[in-house]
């Protein structure tokens, strides 16, 4: 019994290191325009297709070793993402802006790209999956029972990682509270000698990237790719986002994990069918005795 | 004369369908087709009652839509049908005619009430986060459903049809046609009427300065619970609708993307406009048939039109306004705004 | 009996004591100012007595009746209206309508009678608009009715705001400010509305200003907070010769 | 000449809000200007500061000169950065989210001219308005009116700026705080900033600068030294309420 | 004078390569027949028409596709949908518009559960899951066993269940130690294979589609798992290999035919399917094929067409019933009354060169 929670503890680490990575790009973007940028999941699985070509190029055609491989994909992948992502708001989003339309207009913009990229990568590459290369054998450590795998711990190391990074980016530097400010009132960031397209890209940048890392890390972990894998997952990192504070890093990151635990564990200890009834009735419940989140803070009203 | 110019062009739209249904004039699958824009129109028009008229973002329609489908689906196929599930019909299948409406109100009914899951939290909770808590709803509803064995779970209830065959039985006319028309026909009144009263406009206060309507006198809770009831119930009636239609239900069609394809129809046709949703109702459903050829590219092409669509008019097709105020001549034969 | 009656109201946000032991007692038919510096919590007494907020400490009354943590609208339903210190019409509706909607409270039909149109919809309807119109034309406003508060002149803006508060057929009007962003010229005509509004309605009148043109030529008295206390109060002679007054709140005009 | 803005007429879609206004501040002065309501004063500021689609009024003709080259194509950051320009816009549009501190700070982005230019500011700014220094670490979003204006005006003082525009810097103020920042404000004029002010208290604001214009749907109808606009009938009967 | 047939295929959606196979052996026969000149009924020869409607591998586009397909293109019959999830439902509409179908790889009993109209290409369940049982007691001497199913899907939870019942009355009551299950399109089984792991299970059960296996199994390693896993006949996907690469190797499942060493006819149409299309046709192609002849061979049982379709449509559904030893190259069928055909299943093997290899053949 004990033996199977720990490592039920260990999966939903795993698990939710995934929903965090995502929910974090998720925060970032809204944190800044106020979109729900509902491509975020898709651009998440075009990273990991990314990472896919990445790896299968320099494993076949180049034939380096697997870690050398990974050396690259990291950054590659993050690069080229954030590339995607950047180019979206280019061509999507910031027209739209600019013509001042509605935000939600947006948000179903975005959602119409998200549907762009994953029945456009449909239509490219076939209808059939994609198995992502093994780059290192996966090990399973067998402690006392449990199961772990490098794979695993390297998972979440990364997703706490990135939190780390990306706490610090937004509250500790000018460039963080850019973003945090224009959110607020983009009108007066011109004011402050601020570019705010430049603020906006950087976000888009910083998001997709860690969609991009994600992706990887997913396509490591879960090595069959098709294109609608981002969808679900990604409405799920979004709930979570928001359950956690929507806007705050905090908040995103410890969502991500709440809801690892929660659907690990249901399915552990009742029918999976349970899962996203239990899991949903307790965000649901969560939101509507803290109606911004765990650590959104309120925006009082000043009347 | 021109005080009944609507009800005379409505009683026409409904003769054409009736005579060209029953005629086999229009075939099956035109049929359907009509029948799926008719439940569009219903959705998105109600929708709006939330997304657009109140501004806030709800994105859980199908679950309402999921549970009137469900309610009545059961309720008809209990009553007037011979299922794996009930066992004999309960009731002599020749009154399904008569009494199916009943059952549909039914679903509705249920639908308003589960409405409640997201009308209660919205008193305290706004914006994106309601956004959630309708999320989190639609996927409690689907999941609830998956979890009834007894109703086929997540495999879907069939049987439907043999209710529909018992009314077209009784009286030989394509009633399924006919029956969406009338829900479609009834939704449209019933919104334009709320929406264009003092009562109903309480909601757009809401939508534009919920502060100032709570001093000023709307007690905001109230409205919320009947524009949320209001809005779920017509879902309910579109569910079940569609689950006649297709003679099938099963968890998986009232999913987030369902809800998603009803809030790009309410925002293409513009938020707060009765006749910009039933504009892009039509038009989704149409160009969703038109471009079946495509197979997959129709789910790239779909979206790319849509996007297009928005760079070009980013308010939707109508913005806020109604074809009254496009086209003012048209105030002689109906009001929306007074 | 006074028509309003706050004895020792204390609100706190967080740390922050915004109003503390506040006193204050209206008679029918008064015309009061309240002033004190920026930040003196004026703003948040007007949210306490329209049931914004709830009061930390003390209770308000008002026609005899106590009112303490009534939701808002339940309170502007027993007869207190207010405008807001920055304009807060409802952009996207026309004027009639911002006139109309604020009738909520007593419309006197509901749901049903709205979508079956039954004759009481219909009467009632009739009624309110007659009213509607009654309070356009009194403040000249009827050429505007179905204009949109956007795109009306910032003057115009605030007349609106004030029509939309009296419809709710109020007992105690209070005014956040009105004479803010108008200029010079239009403060005579805010007055002479206000004081015409005094007149002709049966209305007691609570108002913030910090145009002492203003003030001082409304109010029959005027009290003085700062840090949420009363510093003085007395009528515009008294209060304009008050060296606290001055020193905390009127400053010397040179510049 | 400083700043010229000659014959400038600006739209917002179809609408025309400025048809041909023209005018010029030098450097040192102190300019008004005056007019009533939706005369086309902020429009007139917004069109100055080149601030960006939707909020932006677009010029469809005339020009607006800096030091005598037109900046008709400048981003609005650069007239921050590059020509030390600032507003103090009408509404104040504080950064509800951040604390007063960090209002102020983001405000110094732009800035180069090293951390002890800025700490001195800081002191200035604190100074000037003693409530922004209690009130350091509050959100600004809960200030009360007249504190979220100075915090407005504190942070156009950190960002480095020699020109000032205010838009209805008085506004909602209690008269104490207005005449004190009127004076603090002639005290950085004398110190040689050039402000270009938009006050509906045309009494104060003639008292306050050195010339003023008097805008009336978008033209120009008045101009002067403050002495002759307040002796001025016409400028009286209309804008100074008899 | 041409006869349409119709079908409802999965082309896009979670199995496209099903639709693909389905589409590429229909479009073989097709160009088949009609260079041959067509196909001669009751004297008159006809040109052969196919018509492929996507089902997306959704139950409600199969259904609008059953409906489109009989009422709009006005075919003879309908081959298809594939997989019970859409099966069901799908066959349901064309049993009310009474238009004969066959599903060609349908396992699941309802699909064709009181419905005239409706037939199958294929063995049902009930027969599969004891020839599973049977099988992973005697190769591995298991007595307890695992069970990791979708139970969103009709194909899945159905065998699941028939396999559990028939475990336990072989092994008795609580034999299955683990009933684990999930819901289409989960990525992640790490909880329920936790679960397994710990239960003392001696063989794992996963009666999934191709594209869900790979992950299971990859899991189940990762977790620890190291005893056999058996598969179904939704394995015999062509992707199946592809996409799980050398950790599938070893298992086990059951299915409808063997490529590997087949001879005969279905020889020839290995052959040529692989020339057309360079790869080796997987089940649903067979069967496919095999379907649509069985339709074609009823077409000319009914010994001429009147031209009133809804007449045809009904001749053609008695003819189905009375097939009888019919060479098809999955096996020789004679329907019974329900319209299923009994038919024999083969397990096979997936060998170190990643091959589905015939193990052994298991008849009724
Ligand atoms: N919701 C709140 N949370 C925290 N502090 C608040 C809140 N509302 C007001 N305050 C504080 O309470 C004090 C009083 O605010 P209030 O708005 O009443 O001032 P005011 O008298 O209206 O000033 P002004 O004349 O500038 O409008 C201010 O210092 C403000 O910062
Ligand atoms: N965003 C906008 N869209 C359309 N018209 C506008 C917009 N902003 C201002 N206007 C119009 O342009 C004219 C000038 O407006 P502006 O705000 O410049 O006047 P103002 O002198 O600043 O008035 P106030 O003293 O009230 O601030 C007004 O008629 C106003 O209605
Ligand atoms: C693999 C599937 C396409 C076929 C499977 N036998 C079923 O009934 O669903
Ligand atoms: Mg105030
Ligand atoms: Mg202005």
């Amino acid at each position: 019994m004990l033996e199977s929670i720990i490592q039920n503890i260990l999966n939903a680490l795993q698990w939710g290191s995934f929903y965090s990575l995502i929910a974090l790009g998720y925060c970032l973007v809204y944190g800044v325009l106020l979109l729900i940028n509902f491509a975020h999941g898709d651009i998440f699985m075009v990273g990991a297709y990314i990472a896919f070509f990445v790896a299968t190029f320099f494993l076949a055609a180049v034939g380096l070793p697997g870690w050398a491989v990974i050396a690259l994909c990291v950054p590659l992948t993050m690069a080229l993402t954030a590339l995607v992502g950047v180019t979206l708001e280019r061509v999507a989003y910031r027209p739209l802006r600019r013509k001042g339309a509605h935000r939600l207009y947006v948000v179903i913009t975005a959602l119409m790209c998200g549907l762009i990229l994953e029945n456009g990568n449909l239509a490219l590459l076939g209808a059939s999956r994609r198995l992502f290369p093994t780059l290192v054998e996966t090990q399973v450590f067998n402690i006392g029972g449990i199961a772990v795998t490098n794979l695993k711990i390297a998972v979440i190391l990364v997703a706490i990682l990135s939190f780390v990074f990306l706490e610090t980016v937004v509250s500790k530097t000018k460039m963080g509270m850019a973003m945090r400010a224009i959110s607020y009132d983009k009108f007066a960031i011109p004011l402050m000698g601020i570019a705010p397209d430049k603020v906006v890209v950087f976000t888009f940048i910083l998001g997709s990237s860690f969609a991009g890392l994600a992706g990887l890390m997913f396509a490591m972990s879960y090595p069959v790719l098709d294109p609608y894998m981002g969808a679900l997952i990604g409405w799920k990192a979004f709930i979570a986002a928001v359950v956690g504070g929507i806007g705050s890093v905090r908040g995103a990151f410890a969502g991500g994990f709440l809801l690892g635990f929660v659907e690990i564990m249901v399915v552990a200890f009742f029918p999976s069918t349970y899962r996203d009834l239990i899991a949903f009735t307790i965000l649901l419940v969560i939101l509507t005795y803290k109606p911004t989140g765990l650590f959104g803070v309120a925006r009082f009203q000043k009347i | 004369m021109q005080k009944f110019a609507v009800p005379i062009f409505v009683g026409l739209l409904f003769g054409f369908f009736v005579v060209t249904a029953a005629t086999g004039a229009m075939n099956l699958y035109w049929q359907s087709v009509f029948m799926f824009m008719g439940i569009n129109i219903i959705l998105a028009v109600s929708l709006n009652i939330i997304n657009g008229y109140m501004g806030e973002f709800a994105c859980g329609h199908a679950g309402f839509m999921a549970v009137g489908a469900y309610v009545s689906s059961l309720l008809s196929v209990m009553l007037f049908a011979k299922d794996k599930v009930f066992g004999e019909a309960l009731l002599n299948p020749d009154l399904a005619l008569v009494l199916f409406p009943v059952v549909l109100l039914v679903g509705a009914l249920v639908a308003a009430v589960t409405g409640l899951i997201v009308a209660i939290p919205s008193f305290k909770t706004r914006g994106d986060y309601l956004a959630i808590i309708t999320i989190a709803a639609n996927y409690i509803v689907k999941s609830t459903i998956e979890n009834i064995d007894a109703i086929g779970g997540a495999r879907g209830f069939m049987g439907m049809s043999r209710v529909t065959k018992a009314m077209e039985k009784t009286v030989d006319l394509p009633w399924m046609t006919i029956w969406v028309f009338i829900g479609t026909i009834f939704t449209i009144w019933i919104v334009w009427r709320f929406i264009s009263s003092t009562y109903g406009k309480g909601i757009i206060a809401i939508c534009q300065d919920e502060i100032a309507a709570e001093i000023m006198s709307v007690n905001t809770n109230k409205m919320k619970i009947v524009a949320f009831m209001l809005s779920s119930g017509l879902a309910g009636l579109a569910g079940g609708l569609f689950a006649h239609v297709l003679g099938y239900v099963n968890p998986g069609s009232f999913t987030i993307l369902k809800s998603t394809e009803v809030m790009v129809m309410v925002y293409l046709g513009g938020m707060g406009s009765l006749s910009g949703s039933v504009m892009s109702a039509i038009l989704f459903t149409l160009l969703l048939e038109a471009l079946r050829p495509l197979q997959i590219i129709k789910w790239v092409v779909i979206p790319l039109m849509l996007v297009l669509l928005m760079h070009m008019r980013p308010e939707g097709i109508m913005g806020n306004r109604e074809l009254t105020d496009v086209f003012p001549r048209l105030k002689k034969f109906v009001s929306f705004k007074k | 009996m006074s028509l309003l009656e706050i004895q020792n109201m204390t609100q706190r946000f967080g740390g922050l004591t915004a109003v503390s032991d506040f006193s204050v007692r209206l008679e029918k038919g008064e015309l009061c100012g309240l002033i004190g510096p920026n930040g003196a919590g004026k703003t948040t007494i007007f949210n306490l007595v329209s049931g914004f907020y709830t009061p930390t400490v003390g209770a308000i009354e008002f026609n005899g009746e106590n009112i303490t943590g009534k939701k808002p609208h339940k309170v502007t339903g027993k007869g207190v209206a207010r405008t807001f210190q920055n304009i807060r019409l409802w952009h996207d509706m026309t004027v009639l309508d911002n006139i109309r909607v604020s009738q909520h409270n007593h419309l006197g039909y509901g749901f049903l009678d709205a979508v079956l149109r039954l004759p009481r919809y219909n009467r009632r309807t009739s009624e309110i608009d007659a009213w509607a119109f009654e309070i356009l034309e009194a403040l000249q406003l009827a050429q505007y009715a179905n204009e949109y508060p956007k795109n009306l002149s910032y003057g115009l803006r605030r007349r609106v705001e004030i029509a939309r508060a009296l419809s709710t057929k109020p007992k105690l009007l209070l005014l956040d400010e009105p004479a803010a962003g108008l200029n010079t010229a239009d403060l005579d005509g805010l007055i002479s509305l206000i004081r015409w509004i005094y007149e002709n309605f049966d209305i007691t009148i609570w108002m913030i200003e910090h145009q002492m043109q203003v003030v001082m030529t409304l109010c029959q008295r005027i009290q003085v907070i700062d840090f949420g206390a009363t510093i003085a109060q007395g009528t515009p002679k008294e209060i304009q010769n008050n060296p606290e007054v001055i020193k905390a709140y009127l400053g010397d005009d040179t510049i | 000449m400083l700043l010229e803005i000659e014959n400038l007429k600006v739209r917002y879609g179809t609408i025309e809000a400025l048809h041909g206004v023209s005018f010029s501040v030098d450097t040192g002065e102190i300019v008004a200007l005056l007019g009533a309501n939706g005369a086309g004063k902020t429009t007139t500021l917004h069109s100055i500061m080149r601030l960006p689609p939707p909020e932006a009024p677009k010029v469809v003709e005339g020009d607006i000169r800096f030091r005598g080259q037109s900046i008709l194509t400048t981003e609005p950051y650069d007239v921050v950065r590059k020509m030390n320009m600032n507003l103090v816009p009408e509404g104040r549009h504080i950064f509800g989210n951040l604390t007063v501190y960090e209002n102020l700070w983001i405000a110094t982005t732009a800035r180069t001219d090293g951390q002890e230019n800025i700490d001195k500011d800081f002191e200035r700014v604190f100074s000037l308005f003693p409530r922004l220094a209690e009130r350091r670490r509050q959100q600004s979003e809960s200030l009360s009116g007249g504190e979220q204006q100075m915090l407005a005006v504190g942070r156009a003082l950190m960002s480095k700026c020699d020109v000032i525009l205010l838009d209805e810097p008085s506004m909602g103020l209690a008269p104490l705080l207005m005449y004190e920042l009127f004076r603090t404000l002639k005290q950085l004029n004398e110190e040689g900033m050039t402000i270009l002010v938009v006050e509906q208290n045309a009494r104060v604001a003639l008292q306050f600068a050195h010339r003023g214009y008097v805008l009336d749907t978008g033209q120009i109808v008045a101009e002067g030294p403050s002495d002759k606009l307040m002796e001025d009938p016409e400028v009286k009967k209309a804008y100074l309420g008899g | 004078e041409t006869i349409k047939i119709g079908f409802n295929i999965p082309l896009t959606g979670d199995i496209p390569d099903v639709g693909e196979s389905s589409k590429q052996a229909a479009e073989m026969l097709l160009k088949k027949v009609n260079d041959a000149g067509g196909i001669e009924v009751g004297g008159a020869t006809y040109t052969l028409q196919f018509v492929y409607e996507d089902n997306e591998s959704k139950a409600e586009s199969a259904l609008s596709a059953t409906r489109k397909l009989i009422t709009q293109d006005k075919v003879l019959g309908i081959i298809g949908p594939q997989s019970s999830k859409q099966a069901v439902p799908a066959g349901e509409a064309a049993d009310d518009l009474e238009t004969p179908m066959i599903s060609p790889w349908s396992t699941n009993p309802d699909t064709t559960l009181d419905r005239p109209f409706v037939f199958r290409g294929c063995f049902l369940d009930p027969f599969q899951g004891p020839v599973v049982v049977n099988f992973a007691s005697e190769e591995f001497g298991a007595t307890k066993a695992a069970v990791l199913y979708d139970i969103a899907s009709d194909y899945p939870k159905g065998l699941a269940e028939v396999f559990k019942a028939a475990w336990e009355d072989k092994h008795g009551a609580g034999s299955v130690v683990a009933f684990e299950t999930f819901t289409t399109k989960d990525v992640d089984f790490s909880a329920q294979l936790t679960n397994i792991t710990k239960s003392g299970a001696e063989v794992l059960f996963v009666p999934q589609y191709y594209n869900e296996v790979p992950l299971i199994v990859k899991q189940a390693k990762s977790l620890g798992w190291d005893k056999p896993i058996i598969g179904a006949d939704a394995w015999a996907g062509g992707d199946l290999m592809s996409l799980c690469g050398d950790d599938c190797k070893g298992y086990f499942f059951s299915t409808h035919y063997a490529a590997a060493g087949a001879e005969g006819a279905t020889k020839e149409f290995i052959d040529e399917y692989t020339a057309i299309y360079g790869k080796t046709p997987d089940d649903v192609a067979a069967l496919t094929w095999d379907s649509t002849n069985l339709m074609l061979e009823a077409i000319k049982m009914t010994g001429g067409l009147t031209g009133d379709i809804d007449e045809d449509r009904i001749k053609i559904k008695d003819a189905l019933g009375t097939v009888t030893d019919f060479e098809g190259i999955t096996g020789t069928m004679t329907f019974t009354p329900e319209g299923d055909p009994i038919k024999c299943a083969v397990v096979v093997k997936i060998d170190d060169a990643g091959e589905f290899s015939f193990y052994k053949q298991v008849c009724p």
